[in-house]
């Protein structure tokens, strides 16, 4: 482990792709995708719509299996891992569509999350009681994203704003290494939106995030890096400035006014 | 001046036991572009869901081109000229692309033509054949929007059209409603995305829980835009 | 000197499932016909008749025999169709000390290795079937069988006992095929006996699976391409079921026939008064054996199981249904059985009057021996 | 001679398992059409399916009405008192989870079953085919009653005429969109509870034509359709659940290979089915012409 | 499946201060009422209503908790009854060796049964397991130990641990009221552990599951296994009680059975199943006597239940104010 110690002043790979590539049925929606995502750094993928975002998490994911290409994680190679074990391994994302566990509170959402890393989830002897010990923690989380007053209300009663606000606590509610976010602030009010961010760079301080998203002024805010995709291919790479002078990304993605 | 196209008088709407609405009034003149503005959870998306008549637990009135809406079954309000574009997209898996495009019966003359349609949006022609929900959540958003404009529906319901698409969607999307506002097509928008909305919108108004709190013409949302900031930390 | 002051007697059978026209409801009646017949008394306690359906099923048979006995003071069990209900009833009995006298079920296990003091074996058996439907068409120059089964146990005894027997008589056994219970096309299993060239197709099963075999059978050509067809057990309800132009010519086994004789015809018909059907071998069996019951009650002077069940074993039988019948030793009522011919609808000059009466087969024939029988009871 | 079984033999017992599959086809259709279309699965099919049968006999002993017209009146009839149970019951579990329409038509099966049982007994009642099509040809290898060679060419013509309206049609699309999100075809104009019990009582009704034309074959029975049914499930999974065409080509295919064990193998044509069905559900989840969930 | 019933009304019903003494109290007074019940009523039926209430319980763990239908659940509850009728029949085991062959029985049948369905969900699910049943029951119909049709008859009941003679009604009755109170005892404990939270989540959103690193297949087929264990202790007890196994018990119609009972009684309550046993066995007790056939009947409840009562009716009264006052939470 001394290697880790000497290298870390530099950026740390700890998530990356060579080569990948997908097919559907004759379709190729990602294609050759080489990607390097760094501890304590926030990289974005962009790109307009069908360019193959949530396809290429779902391969970094393995909840798709990619058609060619490597994947590797923290030094593994997880080219053909199954996807509950790379979350075990410390990849975990967030959905594009909201997904929580609608008939349980947000406590206990956060909870579920809680209990894998504290090696509580296959104990069918114990009492549920077991699990208060992981209040304090989901009570913290839950603080932190501004979800308090609504620890105890259901999570199918929250507006669509604020579930994704929860996904987002149970994420981090792991502890990942590698964060995955797919469009975290879509569909969420304004004020959410800079609380968000704001959560986003401080986790980014200990883990690496990779995020898909569509709001350019929080991409120019918050990440280091930032890759475009267009019909599955990467077109350009960089920090935002670079990126966003690109002509070929101006026609692509931004268009004519950003 | 006429009577508007739609007016909707003191909207109250449940959830089961939960009350949403209380008592939401607006207006939609024939030709306008209105925009209702306001923070999650506020009860757009249910305002737009009790006018459609999706929602039946509701009472108050909800007048459209002359006729009560309150009363009419679900399956008649499109045929009286509402199209609803919802906020989670409602794509069919069952269906591919093009089945989707076709599926909401014509209702009216005057909608756009197939070819009109793929021509304002490219991607759909290509993933034609595709399963309707294995397009990406952007192409779905598109999808939605345009197998309304070919049913002829005189008055659209559009909840956050714009979430989650690139840039250059949503410009062209705001062209497209540049474009039907030209023929005289009345829209009712949800928006989050306030700078978007800016650019459509004739008339705004602002929820905020189950009622509106404000409403103003575009032309005075410079006037506007310090109780905006407050409100909406825009 | 009765038990608590009344004589009960269960009727448990099939009552809506696939045998409720073989015995059913109608038993029942013949019960209720034979204590009425009797004078509703014996002894000066009054005599009772309960009934319940047991579905087929071994389990809720047990269910309600125990429960019959536990709680509701019934002193015997009878008709009780399907072999294996009535070897679960009959061992409960053993253990509760009750008499069962069954009518309906057909596996000779019931007076062999699995006999019991207290349980009695009425009208038919599988070995009658055999020895009376077997016999008969060997002797007719039947000589090579081939047999559709039903896939269980009663089916199995069936084809083994008519094979055995057919062998015994120099006939050969062809094949056999085996059908699932209860099932609705035997077109499959019909070719295949077709095929075999068997001059008769033995039918080793019964109820609707005999009724759909039959007019399958007639269908595809079978008998009229000459080979015969022998139902092995089937019995004038379900002739009366699928009608003469399709049972024509069918030759079967029965204990009893209502228009053999004058005092079975005018049991036949009093019973078809009541019921509206004529009574098949079962329903006359059931009647015969609640007479007997009663009568070894009288003579035993007392409803104590153990004497009654002496008195019967005791006691000839004479009746409507069996004359000159005894009971072994290991239970079996040992009367003559009788080989029909059912006829042609154009020769039918009475209602309900299907068959011609080819033999009479001596009951020591017809039964096994008990000796021989595997009953541990009999040294 | 094919594995010991004459030539001859064989041919005869393919054509009687093309018979049989007749039958899976039509019943395993309507389970597919109201499956694909409403989500349910349709436990009563078979209850349905001895209506038809009753319905023809009834016809016949109380009205006097022959084979002919029975075959039309029988599954409108079965149809008609499919789409009352849907208007009233059936209907209000849509928006529930599927379970629920299985649990239902379960029960109602019992009902119906239960019912008939009560009324008319255990037992078969005969119903003569029409004397058209009585007696049979001799095909050189086996004889074929002429009135199966009838069930094979009616099934076969409903079945692809069916097909033809749901996957040819708009009203198709409209039903498929249907069963995912009813509230929103509703709100696109499309009048989709009548929409479903039209396509109840279409299921239904080939349940009941299915009935009418196995009532000459087998004896009409309270029971004929409980025994049925859960093969016919299995055609219908194995076709893939939903898939019109993978219900109707599965049927005939599933018939013929039940018929050939029952040549090489007899103990187990009662299971070969389901063994079939567990194999293909494994190797391939979503049935043999199902699309992917 | 009780994810997609409506929401219950959102109003929030406190529960009273003392909710929980009273619930303890009324399961006091419940097992006094089972501890002296053999003296008012039918021993075997009490026993009878005993050994379905397990299974029922077994069987709701598995689809009130998990969200799983089986449709062959008769497979774990029959099968365990032949196991064990046959070992104290024909080996000559102790009755408790015997039942536990027919928990381990059913344990394996249910691992390799929950292993090929377990990949599919909702309906496929239940078409799998209902298949996978129907071959099970023409395995116990062709399989000689069974002995067919015929069943295994006459199994005798033996001395518990060898000291205990089972024979005596009252004895055997205590002993079955102590399996079923064991019993319920595991499954309690099961469905409110950190697994059972797990459990459902699963059933809430599988995906989100997987993403936060949960092997969802393996959590199913735990509850899967435990689940047919218990309906195999029921089985095995039943074999016991009425001293045969017959093929009645691996049919499809007892899974359906055992649905209608969870169904009717509650789906996802821990009451329920207990409740709707018990309703369905005295319905049948009594209907086995009477004209009127059980099938129409069992076929009219299930209709009404679907309909009308869908938490069932335990579920039912959790939800009105009472129940909730009373501190009890329906699942749905
Ligand atoms: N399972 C699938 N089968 C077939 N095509 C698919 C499948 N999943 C995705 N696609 C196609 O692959 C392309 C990329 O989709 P993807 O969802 O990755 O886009 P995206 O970049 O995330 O877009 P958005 O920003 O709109 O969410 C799309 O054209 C989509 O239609
Ligand atoms: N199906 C439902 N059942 C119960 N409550 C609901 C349901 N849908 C929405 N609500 C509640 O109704 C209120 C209004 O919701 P609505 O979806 O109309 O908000 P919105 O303004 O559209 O928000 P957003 O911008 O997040 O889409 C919210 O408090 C929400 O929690
Ligand atoms: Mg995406
Ligand atoms: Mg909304």
């Amino acid at each position: 482990m001394a290697a880790t110690l000497a290298t870390q002043s530099q950026p740390r790979v700890v998530l990356s792709a060579r080569g990948l590539g997908r097919d559907f049925a004759g379709f190729t929606a990602v294609n050759n995708v080489d990607l390097d995502v760094e501890h304590a750094r926030i990289h974005a993928l962009i790109g307009p719509n069908g360019a193959g975002k949530t396809t290429v998490f779902n391969l970094l994911t393995k909840f798709l299996q990619p058609t060619r290409g490597q994947i590797t994680l923290l030094g593994q190679d997880i080219t053909n891992t199954r996807p509950d074990k790379v979350a075990r391994m410390g990849l975990v994302r967030s959905f594009q569509i909201s997904a929580v566990f609608p008939h349980l509170t947000v406590r206990e959402n956060v909870k579920v999350a809680l209990q894998r890393p504290n090696g509580l989830s296959t104990q069918f002897w114990l009492p549920l009681s077991a699990l208060d010990r992981l209040d304090a923690r989901a009570d913290q989380l839950i603080e932190q994203l501004g979800l308090a007053q609504y620890r105890d209300h259901r999570a199918a009663d929250l507006s669509y704003g604020r579930k994704r606000v929860l996904e987002i606590a149970t994420t981090l509610a792991l502890d990942p290494e590698v964060l995955l976010l797919d469009e975290p602030m879509a569909g969420m009010g304004q004020e959410d939106v800079a609380m968000v961010a704001g959560i986003i760079r401080d986790v980014a301080a200990e883990r690496a995030v990779l995020m898909v998203e569509h709001n350019l002024s929080v991409v120019a805010d918050i990440c280091h890096h930032v890759t475009v995709l267009q019909r599955g291919e990467i077109i350009a790479r960089g920090d935002y400035a670079t990126v966003s002078a690109d002509p070929r990304v101006r026609t692509a993605y931004m268009g004519s006014e950003a | 001046m006429s009577a508007p196209l739609l007016n909707v008088r003191d909207l109250q709407a449940w959830y089961g036991e939960s009350h949403v609405l209380h008592g939401v009034n607006l207006h939609v003149n024939e030709g306008e572009t209105i925009c209702i503005l306001g923070r999650n959870g506020m009860g757009k998306t249910t305002t737009l869901r009790s006018i459609m008549g999706i929602l039946r637990k509701r009472t108050g009135r909800i007048q459209f081109a002359g006729r009560d809406m309150m009363a009419l079954p679900l399956h008649q309000t499109a045929r009286a000229g509402l199209g609803f574009v919802p906020e989670e997209r409602g794509i069919f898996a069952s269906l591919s692309v093009e089945e989707n495009l076709m599926l909401p019966p014509k209702v009216a003359e005057g909608g756009m033509s197939v070819e009109e349609i793929y021509a304002l949006f490219p991607n759909l022609e290509e993933r034609r054949n595709s399963q309707g929900t294995k397009l990406s959540g952007g192409e779905q958003q598109m999808l939605a929007m345009a197998r309304i404009l070919r049913t002829g529906a005189r008055c659209l319901l559009l909840d956050e059209p714009t979430e989650g698409l690139a840039p250059v969607i949503i410009q062209a999307i705001g062209e497209v409603l540049q474009k039907l506002k030209g023929r005289g097509m009345t829209v009712v928008l949800v928006e989050q995305n306030f700078r978007f909305a800016a650019k459509v919108a004739d008339r705004f108004y602002l929820m905020d829980h189950g009622r509106m709190t404000a409403e103003f013409p575009v032309a005075e949302l410079p006037a506007q835009m310090d109780m905006l900031h407050r409100e909406l930390g825009v | 000197e009765v038990s608590d002051g009344v004589v009960k007697i269960g009727i448990l059978n099939d009552q809506s499932g696939v045998y409720a026209d073989f015995g059913g409801k109608y038993s029942y009646e013949a019960a209720r016909m034979a204590v009425e017949d009797f004078g509703g008394k014996v002894l000066d306690a009054p005599v009772e008749v309960v009934t319940a359906d047991h579905q087929n099923k071994p389990d809720i048979a047990s269910n309600i025999a125990r429960q019959w006995y536990d709680t509701e003071q019934v002193d015997a069990i009878m008709e009780l169709t399907t072999s294996s209900v009535g070897l679960a009833v009959q061992a409960l009995s053993q253990e509760k000390k009750k008499i069962t006298v069954n009518t309906g079920a057909a596996t000779t296990e019931l007076t062999g290795p699995q006999c019991t003091p207290y349980g009695f074996h009425w009208a038919y058996d599988t070995h009658a079937l055999a020895v009376g439907t077997g016999g008969a068409l060997v002797k007719e120059g039947g000589d090579s069988w081939f047999f559709l089964t039903a896939d269980y146990a009663f089916g199995y005894s069936l084809e083994e006992q008519t094979g055995n027997f057919v062998k015994s008589q120099g006939g050969t056994v062809a094949g056999a095929v085996r059908h699932p219970l209860a099932t609705t096309d035997y077109s499959s299993f019909l070719l295949q006996a077709q095929a075999s060239g068997a001059k008769v197709i033995g039918l080793a099963n019964a109820g609707m699976d005999t009724q759909n075999a039959i007019k399958q059978a007639a269908e595809f050509g079978i008998t009229a391409g000459g080979q015969r067809l022998a139902a092995l057990l089937f019995t004038l309800a379900e002739v009366h079921g699928i009608g003469l132009d399709a049972a024509q010519g069918l030759t079967l086994t029965e204990s009893f026939y209502w228009n053999r004789t004058p005092e079975s015809r005018a049991f036949g018909e009093r019973f078809k008064e009541r019921t509206g059907v004529m009574p098949n071998m079962v329903h006359a069996g059931t009647y015969s054996a609640v007479t007997q019951y009663l009568k070894a009650i009288q003579e035993a002077g007392t409803d104590e199981t153990e004497a009654v069940a002496a008195k019967m074993h005791e006691m000839p039988v004479d009746d409507i249904f069996a004359q000159g019948g005894k009971v072994g030793p290991n239970g079996r009522l040992i009367k003559d059985v009788y080989l029909m011919e059912v006829k042609a609808p154009g020769d039918v000059t009475e209602d309900w009057d299907y068959y011609n009466v080819l033999a009479t087969i001596p009951g020591d024939q017809a039964f096994l021996n008990p000796a021989e029988s595997g009953c541990p009871l009999v040294q | 001679m094919i594995f010991g079984v004459p030539l001859q033999a064989l041919m005869g017992q393919l054509l009687v398992g093309l018979i049989n599959g007749s039958f899976y086809a039509l019943l395993s259709l309507g389970l597919a059409v109201i499956f694909g279309l409403l989500r349910v699965i349709n436990f009563a099919h078979g209850a349905q399916y001895m209506l038809g049968a009753f319905a023809a006999l009834l016809l016949l002993t109380v009205g006097g009405i022959n084979y002919w017209l029975a075959l039309i009146l029988a599954p409108l009839f079965v149809g008609l008192f499919a789409a009352l149970v849907e208007r009233t019951m059936l209907s209000r579990l849509y928006k529930l989870d599927p379970l629920y329409g299985l649990l239902f038509t379960f029960g109602l099966a019992l009902a119906i079953e239960g019912t008939f049982r009560y009324f008319f007994g255990a037992s078969g009642k005969p119903y003569a085919p029409p004397p058209q099509l009585t007696g049979a040809v001799n095909l050189g290898f086996m004889f074929l009653p002429i009135y199966r060679g009838w069930v094979v060419i009616a099934s076969l013509a409903v079945c692809i005429g069916v097909w033809l309206l749901i996957e040819k049609t708009k009203l198709g699309a409209y039903l498929r969109a249907a069963t995912e999100n009813p509230v929103l075809v509703q709100a696109f104009g499309v009048n989709v509870p009548l929409l479903l019990t039209l396509t109840y009582a279409l299921g239904a009704g080939l349940a009941g034509f299915a009935g009418v034309l196995a009532a000459p074959v087998y004896q009409v029975s309270p029971l004929m359709g409980s025994n049925l049914i859960i093969i016919v499930f299995a055609v219908v999974v194995v076709g893939g659940m939903g898939s019109i065409l993978g219900a109707i080509v599965t049927g005939y295919m599933l018939g013929v290979v039940e018929g050939l064990t029952k040549v090489f193998y007899p103990e187990a044509s009662n299971i070969v089915i389901f063994v079939i069905m567990a194999i293909v559900l494994i190797l391939r989840p979503a049935g043999l012409f199902g699309k992917d969930a | 499946m009780a994810a997609k019933s409506e929401t219950v009304a959102s109003e929030h019903v406190a529960a009273h201060p003392r909710a929980g003494q009273v619930q303890l109290a009324l399961v006091a007074i419940a097992l006094a009422g089972l501890l002296v019940a053999p003296m008012f009523l039918y021993p075997i039926f009490l026993m009878k209503l005993l050994a379905f209430a397990l299974f029922a319980s077994a069987f709701n763990l598995l689809l009130g908790y998990t969200g799983l239908l089986s449709f062959g659940h008769a497979t774990f509850f029959g099968g365990a009854a032949y196991f064990t009728a046959h070992a104290v029949k024909v080996w000559g085991w102790s009755p408790e060796a015997g039942i536990l062959l027919g928990v381990a029985g059913a344990a394996l049948l249910g691992l390799v049964m929950g292993a090929i369905a377990i990949r599919r969900q909702g309906i496929y699910f239940a078409m799998i397991t209902l298949a996978l049943s129907q071959m099970f029951f023409f395995f116990c119909l062709q399989a000689p130990f069974t002995h067919g049709e015929d069943g295994i008859q006459s199994v005798p009941r033996g001395h518990l641990f060898g000291l205990i003679d089972l024979n005596r009604p009252m004895n055997m009755y205590y002993f079955v009221l102590a399996v079923f109170v064991i019993g319920l005892l595991i499954i309690r404990r099961f469905v409110n552990s950190p697994f059972g939270m797990i459990l459902k989540s699963i059933r809430e959103n599988e995906q989100r599951a997987i993403s936060l690193g949960y092997s969802v297949q393996r959590y199913k087929l735990g509850a899967f296994v435990m689940s047919a264990a218990l309906a195999g202790l029921a089985g095995g007890v039943k074999a016991l009680i009425f001293q045969f196994a017959t093929l009645t018990d691996v049919t499809w119609q007892m899974s359906g059975e055992v649905i209608l009972m969870t169904l009717l009684g509650g789906i996802g309550t821990l009451l329920g199943p207990i409740v709707g046993a018990g309703l369905v066995v005295t319905l049948q007790n009594y209907l086995a006597t009477s004209d009127f056939p059980v099938t129409i009947i069992t076929g009219l409840v299930f209709m009404v239940c679907v309909l009308l009562f869908r938490r069932g009716l335990v579920g039912e009264f959790f939800a009105t104010k009472i129940g909730r006052k009373m501190g009890f939470r329906s699942e749905s």
